[in-house]
């Protein structure tokens, strides 16, 4: 069992965060886990990604030229990574800020409308954690338990009272991708 | 006392973040820095604990004061390092010279970015002969150590202080920016023991009740002096051979030889992995030692190998000692990539694929 | 901006503001609300004002503004950290007939760069230095500076910024005005557009300078850097005004500059500390 | 005639040329522009005085201020 | 000499005057008249009179002076050219119950070093700075230093240092004066009984800030170089007094040292200024 | 214009003095550089000549300031140098990658001394692996000329100044204490041609009229970029090994081959003529290029001999070239003196007679 | 007792000595001393006042002053 | 013909000037010449010695283990480099400040008083071209003209009132070798 997943997106959108909590959970589930991320000159805005692997054996390589998935936040993040879905992988789509469809077959594509969802759930702020619910719908592991110790462990660091919403958040985004009617709602060409 | 860690537990550790325990750890007792990507992480946490744990920690105005204070420091027996990134490593050419002609031992972080120049904060190796053959002048050198995970970002200032004190030279310890940006999980100490001062009899700590007066000093106006004292130096680190270290995966039944250092073997390990599931036997040889370098054991190691491969995010520096220790046994190729990219285990197995069938060498 | 310009600024109408012809279309990298841009956009307009965009040559520094090449359609030189007015020194030898300028942060030039400014000046080199004081390493991402406030927390200074660990923040127009090679030295905040008419005017002289051949001029704005104050653009200048003029007071601190015909600033620093 | 001509593709939301604007014509929109900002508006283009006090703060130089001309020149 | 001094100062007889304990007994390499000599004596004197031997680390520079620790008993490094203040930082930090000074020329002080020195400075570091301003490069051969006069002729300058090409020469105290850091600051020139034992005054000032912890304390010698300069030794001296002294005239530029009892010297230059 | 000297006819001239007057030959525009023994005539007769010819003449306030002033007149399209030794030089090294990564062109002379550290002001040869390896970070290379007479220090700086217009990269001399200070007799010009300005289209001279402006920089943030024009790096590097170098002295009959630069060349070739004058029939190999190094040259130089020496003052850096040249081929046997000695012609050939004896090879 | 003992092995003939005395009692020799210099030499020891500004200024620190004793201390 | 000469002694003995001479002498004469110095760190005073080779054939090393002739201007370096000379060769004592003898009998050596001969000559700062002298006496090559042309380049460079008072030291030199008797005037054990 190795995953080696991308996530991708603007500076400021949580995307590293997405990242740290996604590894947590995976070594909170005793995988060997790596995290590394890349960004562009801007202190804010600009672009920003990071690579999840996590793995049953001890990680060779921290970084991918193929991904088992890609989370894209925004539009150029799709552009750029999108093609880089390995056949058989998974493709998660921020609706909220992608307009265009993409078309690959031998692929899933799963077009979450994270700020609309996290606007419900009451915190505009947590689409990053809507957008790892889907994950979560989407993927065997880690379990959603790993991913609350994660959230724990991570925020409790700084601000514990962002806990339950980001918990909340989670379980928003995995609902919404249970109900893939749902995940299409805006901007579908 | 920082901030209480749990002990023998793994937690997500920061590459840079593990370096800068694992300082503490050594007992490091002063650290001069200056900003630069991708090791800020390094000073910052320890601008934090240094004075918490009554050390000393200094943002000096520039690499070259940087190094200058930690000639200073070491020179008066204290355990002094500093940390930048290439550029910045650049700078502090003359000073190590000083250093290693003073025979001071100290420990400097490189968190390798693409270069030349201002090149990028992209992870590179690209500074391998600067560390391993002597950027600055003269016939010296550094040890140098190239960890390959978060663990060994923890653990290898306390390695490198050791050797450095037991051969009063300077060690070199050679990340990049993957290794300093990268989370993994890591065993990080629970708690920080107390500073122990090891007794220096040469250190300018002043005279106190000494017999004789000590000088730190690399000035040796007659030549028959300088060469005595270059002969000494090159003494040293044939002694220094013995702590040679390398880490072998693969190998025992190998017809080929990965050989990579940092985190380029962790790319290889990958690679080999996919290689060998084709039925390519070929092993890792990752020197972890870059100074001195693993020769005899990399001959052994490629005894029985019909070719070794090499490769480095680099043009092919660490090439120039694979190729002399092979020195003809058999071919050596390389495969690498400059400027920060990092290519994936895929393209480097592929790679490797290529050429052992140009080779006419496919099994 | 030029083709909406050329469409909209016609017959009745006209622009009374537009990007000026030195400055490139390329969006800037900077954070939200950061003042950099409005310092890239004044030296643009500086050269266009005194006609030396085809013999201007723009010297970059390693900090946020390492980019500035982008946004200039001038030629330029990104110098390495800190060495902008050695870098600056030599074109300009070489060929006088140049209107050269370094443009560089506060980590840049008053701290890894202090022998290279110091001296630049002592020779009184005939260029321009626009020097960026944002009391902080932006680019890195928010260590301490050497104009970092007392008490500034800042992310190798967590406990704040200790006058008796790190010294007193440097003031550099104090620091340079003992030497007679500077021909115009001043310093001003970027908070209004009050003061960024003022900033104007010391450019202008300090643009004089070096075509008078004079010597070495240098303008240091007061710039915000919102992201690493953790503060929003609005209070990172209130923020300017209130506090960080009291350690670095704007005004003029050397002004040799002959501005025949033209009025020339005040010399006293004392009567411009009523800046807001 | 719009007197103030946001390039909203530039603008980086930060809310200085709002401020700054002496006859507050100026806000800052809910949606977000292809940069991830909520870009500056002229809401009130009546109340324009054509000061470019909002084009003199701009960091992004991402204001043109046009007026109608008084005389030809 | 103390075999010597054994011998004859006893009884009836009494030494008035000897080496310092401080001092070795070997002999001194440099030129003959050179008043490096005589600095290097005062600095033994000091460390005797003040009692700090046994914790005193020296800090040597690279110039004529890069052999001082042969002529010293106590512990001493051979910092890299320039770099003295910052080897002597580290060396204090470490272990604050040192202590540290450095002894260096103008050519490493104020040329190459002067990011070092003003950041030491700035910092407010508890060092003594020994400064040896003989206007020259001596060990080298006599090239230009920041410090040459108007007119010199150096082997680099040799039509007369011209103000136009590299500037007005530095002076280094009005250059440190306006640091808050600096705790004491005087400049003497070497050239009679009479300004040594004011020299010898401000050297204790020097000493006394860093056994006070208040801060950086420099003094500047105006020190002969008769061989670079072509004069005798005598003629060295004259010079500095009529010349040398209008460029970088004597007397104490900073003085925040605190010498409770003692009686402190004046605070103010120009008082000082009718040294012969 | 400066004093006539006489033309076409030897005259006894110091070998930093024909450097200076070989860089007023070559149309250098400007020189900045700081004063550092064993190579202070170079600055002081610039500091008297080039103000007189309308030439930029600079003391910088250091190494590292004149480095940055190379540059950026550089940068400017001015042919630029800077003369310093080892520990000046090391100061540079991070400006040396700036000017590489920005493919700027410029000479560098290095008058090497003992190190490391402050060492002293011997004659050395212990800065190779810095010149040609890269002593600063990043892939890069100079291209580096080893004189070994007054003459070559004079004829060299224009050798150097066209190579690197040619292929856009810092051109070094690798001098050394003895070259520098030896009187030897030399010819140098009668007049100084007045100055020939290249027009250099990349260079930001202001933009004038051009249609586009020019940036001078090393900085390319995304990694593909950054590989992209390292790529162009090495491939100007290949292109540059056309204009390899070398001297042969008594090769063609060569049992045994001798491999030495710079001064070195010099006691080897003394030791040639008394090893000859014994019936031991060696050869001289002298590179002139040490990068690009002459590898194919040296191969088809060392076909048939039974061993190849190399001679170097210094711990045995070229050797490492040399050994990866040879590639096994035959035996690589070293001698050097480090920290200034300079071994003797006797000295040398008694070495090589020991070491031909102790393989029971003697003829 | 000699007031004045002059090293003249490290005396390097720099003649400060000479021109600070007061009182004129030192003069150089005409003789090379072995680092091939003209040493000082107190050559009017009675007009010695054992001031030591001789001493003060020599470079060298190559000169001690000795002094009959006042009182017994 | 090849000869390898090392001239030794104090710096301010004008050591370097004495090789100089002695290899622009040897250049007039259509000879390869090297000339190459060493001193101490002192500016004034210390050791200063240089070496001078010249030969019919294009120059190697301008440095050598043992000389042909020593030229040892005072004691210390006649220490060191009065055990160089070659058998056979030649060496020059300046016996104004080296009151030792030598006793090698498989080389020539030749004490001369140069300071006292120069003070003969009514100027006691040529000792070192009277030295000169005793070396154009005691070997065939450079010829008389050759030195004295060389003074003429040299001293002309700086000074052309010296060129007259080191021609009569050089002949003074070269008489007082010429007469052993003399040579061994003063200062012998
Ligand atoms: C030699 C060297 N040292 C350090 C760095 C890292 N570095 C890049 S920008 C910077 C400081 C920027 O601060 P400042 O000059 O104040 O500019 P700002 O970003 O605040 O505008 C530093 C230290 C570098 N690139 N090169
Ligand atoms: C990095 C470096 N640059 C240059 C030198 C050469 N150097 C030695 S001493 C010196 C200058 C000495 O002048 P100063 O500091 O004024 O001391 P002085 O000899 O006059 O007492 C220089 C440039 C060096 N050793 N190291
Ligand atoms: S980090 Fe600060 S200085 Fe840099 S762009 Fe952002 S706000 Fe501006
Ligand atoms: S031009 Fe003046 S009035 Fe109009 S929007 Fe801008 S600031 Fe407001
Ligand atoms: S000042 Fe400029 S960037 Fe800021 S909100 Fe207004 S238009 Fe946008
Ligand atoms: S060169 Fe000048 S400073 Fe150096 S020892 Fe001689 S006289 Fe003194
Ligand atoms: S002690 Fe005074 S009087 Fe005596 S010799 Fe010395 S200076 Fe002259
Ligand atoms: S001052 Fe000292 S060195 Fe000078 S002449 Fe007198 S004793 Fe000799
Ligand atoms: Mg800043
Ligand atoms: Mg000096």
């Amino acid at each position: 069992m190795k995953q080696e997943t991308l996530i991708a997106g603007f500076g400021g959108q949580g995307i590293l965060l997405m990242g740290r909590l996604l590894a947590e959970a995976a070594m909170n589930e005793g995988y060997h886990a790596t995290w590394f991320p890349s960004y562009g000159p801007e202190m804010r805005g600009g672009t920003a990604n990071c690579t999840v692997v996590f793995s049953d054996e001890e990680i060779g390589s921290p970084i991918a030229g193929h991904y088992d998935v890609v989370i894209a936040m925004n539009q150029p993040s799709l552009e750029r990574f999108g093609p880089l879905v390995r056949a058989g992988g998974l493709l998660l789509i921020n609706a909220s800020m992608i307009p265009v469809a993409v078309d690959r077959a031998d692929i899933d594509v799963l077009r979450i409308p994270t700020l609309e969802i996290a606007i419900q759930t009451g915190n505009e702020r947590v689409s990053n954690v809507v957008m790892l619910g889907a994950l979560l719908a989407a993927r065997p592991a880690p379990t959603s338990d790993a991913y609350e110790s994660a959230i724990e462990s991570v925020m409790g660091e700084k601000k514990p009272e962002l806990i339950t919403a980001n918990i909340t958040a989670l379980h928003a985004g995995r609902k919404a991708a249970e109900r893939p009617c749902l995940t299409t709602v805006k901007g579908a060409p | 006392m920082p901030r209480p860690l749990r002990s023998s537990e793994k937690r997500l550790v920061k590459g840079n973040e593990a370096l800068a325990l694992g300082a503490i750890a050594s007992g490091v007792e002063c650290f001069f820095g200056y900003p630069i990507t991708p090791q800020n992480e390094i000073p910052e946490i320890l601008s934090d604990l240094m004075p918490k744990l009554g050390r000393v920690f200094l943002q000096a105005e520039s690499e070259v004061a940087s190094i200058n204070m930690v000639y200073g420091a070491a020179a008066a027996g204290h355990r002094a390092m500093t940390s930048s990134s290439s550029p910045g490593i650049s700078l502090m050419m003359e000073g190590v010279s000083y250093i290693a002609g003073s025979r001071l031992p100290c420990l400097i972080v490189n968190v390798m970015r693409g270069g030349p120049g201002l090149g990028n904060i992209a992870p590179s190796q690209s500074d391998y002969y600067q560390a391993c053959k002597g950027g600055g002048h003269g016939d010296y050198h550094s040890i140098v150590l190239a960890p390959w995970n978060v663990q060994e970002m923890f653990e290898f200032p306390l390695l490198g202080f050791d050797l450095a004190d037991r051969y009063r030279m300077p060690t070199i310890i050679l990340a990049d920016a993957v290794l300093g940006s990268m989370l993994e999980p890591a065993v990080v100490p629970d708690v920080f023991s107390p500073l122990m001062r090891m007794e220096k009899d040469w250190a300018t700590t002043g005279r106190g009740t000494r017999s004789h007066k000590n000088i730190i000093n690399s000035l040796l106006l007659d030549p028959v002096e300088l060469c005595a004292h270059n002969e000494l130096l090159q003494a040293v680190y044939r002694e220094a051979r013995r702590e040679i270290m390398v880490d072998q995966r693969f190998c025992e039944d190998a017809d080929y030889l990965l050989v990579a250092f940092g985190i380029a073997a962790r790319v290889a390990l990958s690679a080999i992995r996919l290689l060998r599931k084709e039925g390519i036997r070929i092993g890792l040889f990752r020197p972890i030692t870059l100074y001195p370098f693993p020769t005899e054991q990399l001959v052994s190691a490629a005894t029985h190998v019909r070719s070794v491969f090499d490769f480095e995010l680099n043009s092919g520096q660490m090439l120039d000692d694979v190729r002399l220790a092979i020195n003809g046994h058999c071919p050596v190729e390389f495969y690498g990539k400059m400027g920060g990219v990092l290519p994936g285990p895929e393209e480097l197995a592929g790679e490797i694929k290529k050429r052992i069938r140009n080779e006419g060498d496919i099994l | 901006m030029s083709a909406v310009s050329e469409a909209t600024c016609q017959e009745d109408v006209e622009c009374v503001f537009e990007r000026p012809d030195a400055m490139s279309d390329k969006p800037l990298h900077y954070c939200p609300g950061c003042t950099h841009g409005i310092i890239h956009r004044l030296v643009g307009e500086m050269i266009d004002e005194f006609g030396v965009f085809d013999r201007t040559v723009g010297v970059c520094p390693v900090g946020c503004a390492v980019f500035a090449y982008e946004y200039f359609n001038f030629d330029s030189i990104q110098a390495s950290h800190g060495r902008a007015p050695a870098v600056a020194t030599a074109v300009k030898r070489c060929d006088p007939r140049r209107f050269v300028f370094t443009y560089q942060g506060d980590g840049d030039l008053a701290s890894i760069g202090m022998a290279e400014t110091i001296h630049a000046a002592a020779r009184g080199e005939h260029i321009t230095v626009f020097f960026v004081n944002n009391g902080i390493y932006g680019m890195t991402g928010g260590q301490m500076a050497p104009t970092s406030l007392i008490g500034q927390t800042t992310t190798t200074s967590p406990a704040g910024r200790s006058e008796a660990r790190t010294g007193a923040p440097i003031d550099v127009c104090k620091l340079l005005q003992s030497l007679p090679g500077v021909a115009f030295l001043a310093r001003v905040p970027i908070t209004s557009p009050k003061n960024i008419n003022t900033a104007r005017k010391y450019m202008r002289k300090a643009m004089q300078a070096q075509l008078n051949n004079e010597g070495f001029a240098l303008v240091e704005f007061l710039s915000t850097c919102p992201v690493q104050w953790h503060m929003t653009p609005i209070d990172s200048m209130r923020y300017i005004d209130s506090t960080v003029t009291h350690t670095f007071p704007p005004g003029i601190f050397v002004d040799r500059v002959d501005t025949s015909g033209a009025p020339s600033a005040s010399s006293c620093v004392e009567k411009e500390k009523s800046l807001p | 005639m719009e007197p103030v001509k946001i390039d909203t593709r530039r603008c980086k939301g930060c809310g200085l040329c709002v401020e700054f604007c002496p006859r507050h014509c100026l806000k800052l929109v809910d949606e977000l522009n292809p940069i991830g900002y909520h870009p500056a508006e002229l809401h009130e283009p009546g109340a324009c005085t054509s000061c470019a006090l909002c084009a003199e703060v701009c960091p992004e130089t991402g204001i043109e201020v046009l007026r109608k001309r008084k005389k030809k020149s």
